[in-house]
């Protein structure tokens, strides 16, 4: 749910800019150290945001018949952790508005906001509270994925309100129209959306265990008995 | 799984309407007959089988089955994919899951098999492909070979009464080769017709049966030794024309080889050459 | 073909070896207007100049750029719709002014859409990139982007392929399957993209990679002359758009 | 840029000391002369062209450029490459811009050329390649084979006086070999030596001065009659002998062929056949 260009008044884009912008220049601080470090991250980097354009490209079929795609902000945030997301996500969030007409230029700052930061925030911190309270990798990522993309679409909602208060009701009112309008397509994308998480997540730790060790998401597994 | 004829009529292929890929393209897979359907790459060799075996959806034209022509409705996919399945040339796009076993079993399961046939079918896929020793080996630390015979297990376990297969030498050393081409005569054994892609214009001689060139967005389909005797059609395909043809027909001239067909290997060429000098046959 | 219709166009447009800088000029001047101004006719006269160009002499396919079209349109469409819709003490109506309001939002939305549409099949992203750079987006984020503009497409294409060779497979013929599917499939592109990031690295490695990825800049001249028209038909825009509003 | 002689000696080179890849394997690439490097999958031809190339540290054994033994320090590497350049067999693993122009000027900046020196060196090489009509084309659009020879032609950019390619031709269709032969043809006359690795032993016999087959561990070079004639080595080395010289040995012995060296290909096997029946040379 990318909103459109020219669909917020300038103020609100704006001013979505300038919210996202201390978040997204701390991902490229961060991105820039690390290149610093290892020039060769710059291609894992790379594919990371790859990888995080492709997921959304990902069909996932409805119970409904139609389709939907995944945002990929929760999985992205716990593969590559919020603040590396911030300026990835921004970069899909480009690279949408200008290869698939998905957002816009002048609401990039509004769409980083819900896409790059609120959701991948909420749904890092939502998946490390899970870890704590003692849950496995598998609950933590769907926890996680279905916060983030929640936090992704409410946070629009409320963009969305702000910028079109109720005629009657005011911007309470105007959240709870967006809300509800949304959540006939959004909530079952999150549930969705966690399900695939999970079986993504799965499906790593049979395939890319070292991978997901090397990350910190897995505990390196006891030598195994020849 | 029993051998059936798979055929093309008129079919326009492509993205594109105005410039398809394939123009009135026309194939028949005689039932148990190996074709091997030769191009050069971007000739359209890959549009065909992927048109054939349902996953793209011709602008015109019909594919069919022992003459019962393919609905892409969900159904009728359904249907086709069970006889006709299509092998891709590369195998990283074809594996996913974690073991080889697991892998070979991921379209039996989708068809909703009890476990117990699965694992039967399976064993026996992993059997005819001479890969039954990998079953438990992670699908990424194969070499290339392996994975190639793994990837056709894959659509061999769906049991298909046509297999497709993309380019399934493409990159293979002879011995590699050999034993591809072992697996697939056991397969036509197990009543499977097979269909290979290649521009390989040796490999088709010695294998096929009859062989299709993919040329000028249409197909041309005859005898290997018609149609790869062809230089005409060859140049305009941008093929060569295999050597045991160019040399066996100049032996022939020359009273060294026999009458009848021309042999279409090496192996047989010296067999059929005389053993004193001096003396033609 | 990529498969991205988009990018294709931009690559094949006929506004391709302009300067970067003169498009982003005239596109994000559009984009201006089309906030700026008030919807009417400032929105139409945006939206139609937009669509003029793209079609007339940058020579984007139609198909491709009606299509691009649709997307953003939904999303203005409910979006509009929600926000005139009134929440009275009952339940719902429309606002006073909603057919007003909304069509107004629509416009905006519609013309901002069509000139940002304008930039992205006339300029492919790899030359925008270098603009960032002068922007004073660090260079190594430049690079990332880069990096994530090539390996895009190669994992596109695994995706698509894997997709089908589960699909073969009978891996999409259930919901219950296709989710399955799809989380295997997720995972082998991630794999894939490491996979990539690793074989690249060493295949740069031997063509001398120490710090980053510098390339050759590639050389699109500004015109005088296409800035000169842009600027005086942004005029023209801005004046029409507020004399006649 | 001028030929140069490379060598290996005493190679040991792989990840596991205990089971390395290559256990004392030898080389030379005489300068200006052709070599083809022959051996199945997995025998070790792409880990030895990567000790060559430098990327990867041989356990023991020296590699050589004239005599001088390569260092593996910064500079020493640094030094090495600009001498000898090794292409990957998957151009994917190489090509990261998006622009084929752009991909290919990478190498020369990194060695710190001038912009005019690169922008003529980028010309220069696509050109060699002739695969300078697509300078400006976006990469994800090219087919297989034209970034394939992007790939080259990004290493070629470099001014190699060695240029090393894995498997080059692997994927080809015979015209594209062709062109590919074509430019490798080119770069030997700007003096740069060429190495290939490839299974396609009939390749190897036309094309080489020189065979190096990957056997056991070990490799063993000479001319390319002698080392593609000898049946044992080609066995375990799980190779083909040529269809051009067990065909030619068998005309020889029939009288059909002259004395001096057997030919290499259909073309010249035909030339040297006599012209009318029953009239051995």
């Amino acid at each position: 749910m990318h909103i459109a260009e020219g669909f917020l008044p300038p103020a609100h884009a704006i001013g979505w800019t300038v919210a996202a912008a201390p978040f997204v220049v701390h991902g490229a601080r961060a991105v820039v150290r690390e290149v610093r470090e290892n020039p060769e991250s710059t291609l894992l980097l790379g594919a990371a945001g790859a990888f995080t354009f492709v997921l959304s490209a990902i069909k996932l079929p409805s119970v409904t018949g139609s389709s939907s795609h995944p945002t990929g902000t929760g999985a992205g945030a716990i593969l590559f952790r919020p603040p590396v997301m911030a300026l990835l996500g921004t970069v899909v969030l480009l690279f949408q508005a200008l290869l698939l007409a998905h957002g816009g230029l002048t609401t990039l700052g509004a769409n980083a906001v819900a896409f790059a930061v609120v959701g991948p925030w909420t749904g890092y911190g939502a998946y490390r509270l899970t870890r704590a309270l003692g849950a496995g990798l598998l609950p933590g990522v769907f926890v996680g994925t279905v916060v983030a993309d929640l936090a992704t679409y409410v946070t629009t909602s409320l963009q969305l309100a702000l910028a079109f208060p109720d005629a009657s009701g005011g911007i309470p009112a105007a959240v709870a129209k967006f809300l509800g309008v949304f959540a006939l397509t959004q909530i079952p994308l999150a549930i969705g959306e966690g399900l695939l998480g999970v079986l993504l997540f799965r499906a790593l730790t049979a395939n890319a265990r070292p991978e997901l060790e090397r990350l910190g998401l897995l505990r390196p597994a006891p030598e195994a008995a020849p | 799984m029993s051998h059936r004829t798979l055929a093309g009529t008129g079919l326009v292929v492509g993205y594109d309407r105005a410039r398809p890929v394939l123009d009135g393209a026309a194939l028949t897979v005689p039932a148990g007959r190996r074709l091997a359907v030769l191009g050069a790459n971007g000739s359209g060799k890959t549009t065909l089988l992927r048109c054939l075996s349902g996953a793209l959806r011709p602008l015109a034209g019909t594919v069919t089955v022992d003459g019962v022509p393919l609905r892409h409705s969900r159904a009728g996919l359904r249907a086709h994919r069970q006889e006709v399945q299509l092998v891709l040339q590369d195998p990283d796009d074809q594996l996913f899951s974690a073991s080889v076993a697991q892998d070979v079993s991921f379209g039996p399961l989708n068809l909703g098999l009890p476990e117990e046939t699965v694992r039967a079918r399976v064993a026996e896929a992993l059997a005819l492909l001479a890969v039954d020793h990998l079953a438990a080996r992670p699908t990424h630390q194969l070499s290339y070979g392996e994975r190639k015979r793994v990837a056709i297990a894959g659509a061999v376990a769906m049991r298909p009464c046509v297999l497709l297969l993309d380019e399934p030498t493409a990159g293979l050393d002879p011995s590699a080769v050999a034993e591809t081409l072992a697996a697939l005569a056991r397969l036509e054994e197990h009543d499977s017709t097979v269909v290979m892609s290649t521009h390989d214009v040796d490999l088709a001689l010695r294998w096929a049966d009859e062989v299709a060139v993919v040329v000028d967005r249409a197909v041309v389909q005859g005898a290997p030794l018609d149609v790869l005797g062809d230089d005409v059609l060859l140049a305009r395909a941008r093929l060569e024309r295999p050597w045991a043809l160019a040399v066996g027909a100049r032996l022939r001239e020359l009273g060294l080889l026999p009458g009848g067909t021309l042999p279409r290997d090496a192996a047989s060429l010296l067999a059929a050459l005389p053993d004193r000098p001096g003396v033609p046959t | 073909m990529s498969g991205l219709a988009i990018d294709d166009a931009a690559w094949s447009s006929a506004w391709r070896r302009r300067s970067p800088a003169d498009k982003l000029v005239l596109c994000l001047g559009l984009v201006v207007c089309a906030l700026a101004l008030p919807a009417w006719p400032g929105s139409g006269l945006v939206a139609l100049t937009a669509t003029v160009l793209a079609l007339g002499p940058a020579r984007v396919p139609p198909r491709t750029f009606g299509r691009a079209v649709r997307w953003p349109l939904a999303f203005i469409g409910v979006g509009a719709l929600t926000a005139v819709v009134q929440v009275g003490g009952g339940g719902l109506g429309w606002a006073p002014d909603a057919a007003a309001r909304a069509g107004s939002l629509t416009a905006h939305a519609v013309a901002g859409s069509t000139a940002v549409l304008l930039l992205a099949t006339t300029t492919p992203v790899s030359d925008l990139l270098p603009a960032l750079r002068r922007l004073g987006v660090p260079a190594a984020v430049v690079e990332v982007a880069s990096v994530v503009y090539r390996l895009l497409f190669v994992l596109l294409d695994s995706l698509r392929t894997i997709r089908e060779a589960q699909t073969a497979r009978m891996g999409h013929s259930s919901v219950r399957r296709s989710y399955r599917s799809s989380g295997a499939l997720a995972a082998a592109v991630l794999v894939r993209s490491w996979d990539r990031a690793r074989r690249l690295q060493e295949g740069l490695a031997g063509r001398g990679m120490d710090t980053g990825l510098r390339v050759l800049p590639e050389v699109l001249p500004s015109s005088r002359a296409f800035l000169a028209a842009t600027l005086v038909g942004l005029g023209a825009i801005v004046t029409a758009g507020t004399v006649l509003a």
